[in-house]
């Protein structure tokens, strides 16, 4: 048996203002993407193809989907019109619905069902036609049964409608509450109503009330309650002494200090409350990220003056070295000047900056690098306060055109140095953005200081390495 | 750590080669497959089996595009003039240049709606969906199209 | 807070308010407190949904009476009732 | 670019096989009547291994001129390379697309 997921736009339109720039087919239900749901379930009803057709874009799920080896199925992808009717979609994808059974899903709708039912013979026994129906989707059957036998009624599943946010909090919760839950849940457990992720830090004090579940990369700081009912995405801080009850926290959300979510969606810098649909942007994001925009570049006076000192130590420190290989190494050919672009800590506004590139494996151009001296002309830039010389790992202008930066990364600030340098973690915008938003929270100058020369001695360190 | 050690130390930046073509259509077909074997050859090296086919395909798309674009943009009296398409990686990263005497160009040109039939105009949409980041600068009389897509 | 001298006894009414950020809230907060220390209070009328929202997410809602409309919250100061 | 032509419960099935870019774009349009007349016909594109802009804006115009002429363009057998660049471009807002050549006349055809 094969599936057909049908999707249109229009089943959809609710969703896109409320989060903008996330397909609904990806759109996490309890840090799950909701095609995940329905693909379990097609597995279940054994299929063994899965193709998603739909009149607006599918870019976004097939770069998460991919051709569904993941699941061990085949996935692909066909576009349809906005006016075609059922019977358009079937003729479009004829070569693929023509050998016999198929269960066609249509309509942003979700499809519960109990793990201990078996599916696959009630599918495979049901007549052909609808099987659930609601007023914006349903599940049919087409093709004649697979296996003859008596249809124990009802079906074994149902079907829960997204036509609101409403809904689909109203859903997550339910999946939440299940217990014993037939779906599997991302993240480690050992409870059925506790899922845990990777790198999660729990302050000392901080106070996790199940039935919860947590991301990856999650830090929630002392003082700090999270649960019970509360679903926590991937890259979220829970700042002190805040408490984020029967809510969710979608990737990427900074709750700041002190603050109250309860029965509350948080995405960004977007909160909603599902009971009426009011949705509020934090314009002054530090409601929700617990910082302020001071200075020039998101520093203080007195932090920035720090910073400038900092660079111009390692300016005097690393003149001579620079001196004597620099010119050596662009004679060879190896050390090439790159200006680059780098967003600025507000958007739009960008900040130009030289940043060589030091090729081959030669002792010089090792050497070159183990001193960091790619990032000596940035250091003028540091102390002309253009950057910081610590900070983010500067994004390149026009990474993230879609989405605002800010909203991605709060406590962005692009430095010679990264935090994820200084802490030795993987240096890539997404998993290296949450120490660094902690330190652009917590960060004093002293610390920035010496996480400075940790990154600087980690660079060295990392040139040593085989 | 250590993996992402080794990894950083594989890789360094890395010019590893420069082509020159004639500034003519018919030559696109050699830039845009001779791209899709360095990224062929780069996702090998760093060993993305997964989208690996995906990454090729946006490289050898993108220069197309590119190519493309840098020839039409030329006045039709500058047949011998040429395209310099160099590679170059960073890591997990693979970056392209396309670079040319031609005049200047909006690279911040929109697609005009699909709905009124628009023949032209794709090319620079393509390339930034494809890409991770595409940066263009205009130096010396010279346009240069840098892209960069991360294997990882 | 000029009319301070004269009264202590406020009502904001926020039906005309439909954006309230963190210094905002601040401002009112302060006028709270300098009303209290006056022996008066500050009472808060027709708020909107982002208001309310702010309010809760910020805890500052315990802080104050809030009333649906204005003339409700100036009775209260005569009734001596609460919201 | 090789073009090939077949009739199908009276529909012309054009299909095209080879690279679709901005060399070989302008040529296509030459090379079979059936591209440019007014008849509904169906385009199958099985044999395309690679599709640019300049390529996509052919298939575009040809739809153009057909509707304008009162008949239709079916495509038929995209892989996921070309559907990559009909989603990006939104270019699948203007056609139908179908899995099958030979099913998308018949439906044709019948209308």
């Amino acid at each position: 048996m094969k599936t057909l997921i049908v999707i249109r736009e229009a089943d959809y339109g609710w969703l896109t203002p409320l989060f903008p720039g996330v397909h609904p087919l990806v759109m996490p239900i309890c840090n799950k993407p909701f095609i995940e749901y329905l693909i379990d379930f097609s597995i279940l009803a054994g299929s063994t193809a899965v193709r998603i057709v739909s009149d607006g874009p599918l870019n976004d799920v097939e770069r998460y989907c991919e051709n569904g080896s993941r699941w061990g199925i085949d996935i692909s992808y066909a576009s349809i019109l906005v006016d075609d009717d059922l019977d358009a979609v079937m003729d479009k994808n004829a070569r693929y619905c023509s050998e016999g059974r198929m269960m066609v899903t249509s309509g942003f709708i979700f499809i519960s069902y109990e793990k201990k039912h078996e599916l696959k013979p009630f599918v495979a026994m049901a007549p052909a036609g609808t099987l659930l129906r609601g007023s914006t989707g349903s599940l049919l059957l087409t093709g004649t049964p697979e296996n003859v036998g008596e249809v124990r009624e009802p079906a074994p599943c149902s079907l829960v409608e997204l036509d609101s946010i409403g809904s689909y909090y109203r859903l997550s919760t339910e999946i939440l509450n299940e217990r014993p839950s037939p779906y599997v849940l991302p993240g480690y457990s050992n409870e059925p109503d506790c899922h845990i992720g990777r790198n999660v830090v729990t302050s000392k004090g901080a106070e996790i009330i199940k039935p919860v579940i947590i991301g990856n990369n999650v830090q929630i700081m002392k003082g700090a309650v999270v649960g019970p009912f509360a679903v926590i995405g991937s890259n979220v801080i829970v700042d002190r002494e805040s408490t984020v009850s029967n809510s969710m926290l979608l990737d990427n959300t900074y709750i700041g200090e002190n603050l109250d979510i309860v029965g509350r969606i948080a995405y960004g810098n977007i909160l909603i409350d599902p009971a009426s649909g009011v949705s509020i942007a934090m314009e002054d994001r530090h409601l929700l990220s617990g910082m302020k925009r001071d200075g020039i570049f998101g520093l203080g006076l007195f932090r920035y003056l720090f910073h400038a000192a900092v660079s111009l130590l390692f300016i005097l420190l690393l003149f001579i070295p620079y001196l004597l290989l620099a010119p050596l190494l662009k004679i060879q050919g190896k050390w090439k000047n790159r200006t680059m672009t780098f967003q600025g800590v507000q958007q739009g506004k960008n900040v130009i900056v030289v940043r060589p590139s030091i090729a081959g494996e030669g002792v010089l151009s090792g050497l070159a690098r183990s001193l960091s001296l790619d990032r000596f002309a940035m250091l003028f830039s540091a102390l002309s306060g253009r950057v910081a010389v610590i900070g983010s790992f500067p994004v390149e202008a026009g990474r993230h055109q879609e989405a605002a930066t800010s909203v991605l990364m709060p406590g962005y600030r692009p430095a010679v140095f990264s935090y994820a340098e200084a802490e030795d973690w993987p240096v890539n915008a997404e998993d290296s953005s949450i120490v660094e938003r902690y330190y652009a929270v917590h960060g004093s100058p002293v610390q920035d200081m010496v996480l400075t020369v940790k990154a600087f001695l980690n660079r060295i360190h990392a040139q040593d390495q085989p | 750590m250590q993996q992402e050690r080794q990894r950083k130390n594989n890789y360094p930046m890395n010019t590893f080669m420069t082509m020159s073509l004639p500034s003519d259509i018919h030559y696109a077909r050699i830039a845009s497959k001779t791209a899709m074997m360095v990224a062929e050859f780069f996702s090998g090296q760093s060993g993305i089996a997964e989208k690996r086919e995906e990454f090729c395909h946006a490289f050898e798309l993108a220069v197309a595009e590119a190519f493309a674009n840098s020839v039409f943009n030329a006045a039709p009296q500058e047949k011998e003039r040429q395209v310099m398409i160099s590679f170059s990686s960073e890591k997990s990263e693979l970056m392209v240049s396309v670079s040319d005497a031609n005049p200047e160009f909006d690279p911040e040109m929109q697609v005009p709606d699909i709905l009124s039939y628009p023949e032209h105009g794709y090319g620079l949409v393509l390339i930034r969906q494809l890409m991770d980041s595409v940066r263009y600068s205009r130096q010396d009389g010279m346009n240069q199209l840098s892209m960069i897509k991360n294997a990882g | 807070m000029s009319c301070l001298k004269e009264t202590s006894q406020f009502v904001f009414d926020c039906s005309s308010l439909d954006f309230i950020d963190s210094s905002g809230l601040g401002t009112i907060v302060s006028c709270l407190r300098k009303s209290l220390e006056h022996n008066g209070d500050l009472k808060l009328a027709s708020l909107g949904p982002q208001v309310t929202m702010v309010l809760e997410l910020t805890k500052a809602k315990r802080l104050f009476a809030i009333f649906s409309d204005a003339a409700e919250a100036v009775n209260s100061y005569v009734t001596g009732r609460k919201a | 670019m090789t073009v090939n032509e077949k009739k199908c419960k009276g529909i012309t099935i054009v299909s095209l096989n080879g690279s679709l870019d901005a060399a070989s774009a302008p040529g296509v349009l030459n090379s079979s009547s059936a591209l440019t007349d007014t008849q509904s016909i169906v385009i199958d594109l099985s044999g395309v291994d690679f599709l640019d802009s300049s390529g996509l804006g052919c298939l575009v115009g040809i739809a153009r001129k057909k509707r304008e002429q009162g008949g239709d363009v079916r495509l038929a057998c995209l892989n996921e390379k070309l559907r990559k660049v009909f989603d990006i471009t939104r270019a699948s807002r203007l056609f139908d697309i179908y899995d099958d050549a030979e099913y998308a006349a018949g439906t044709a055809a019948k209308k």
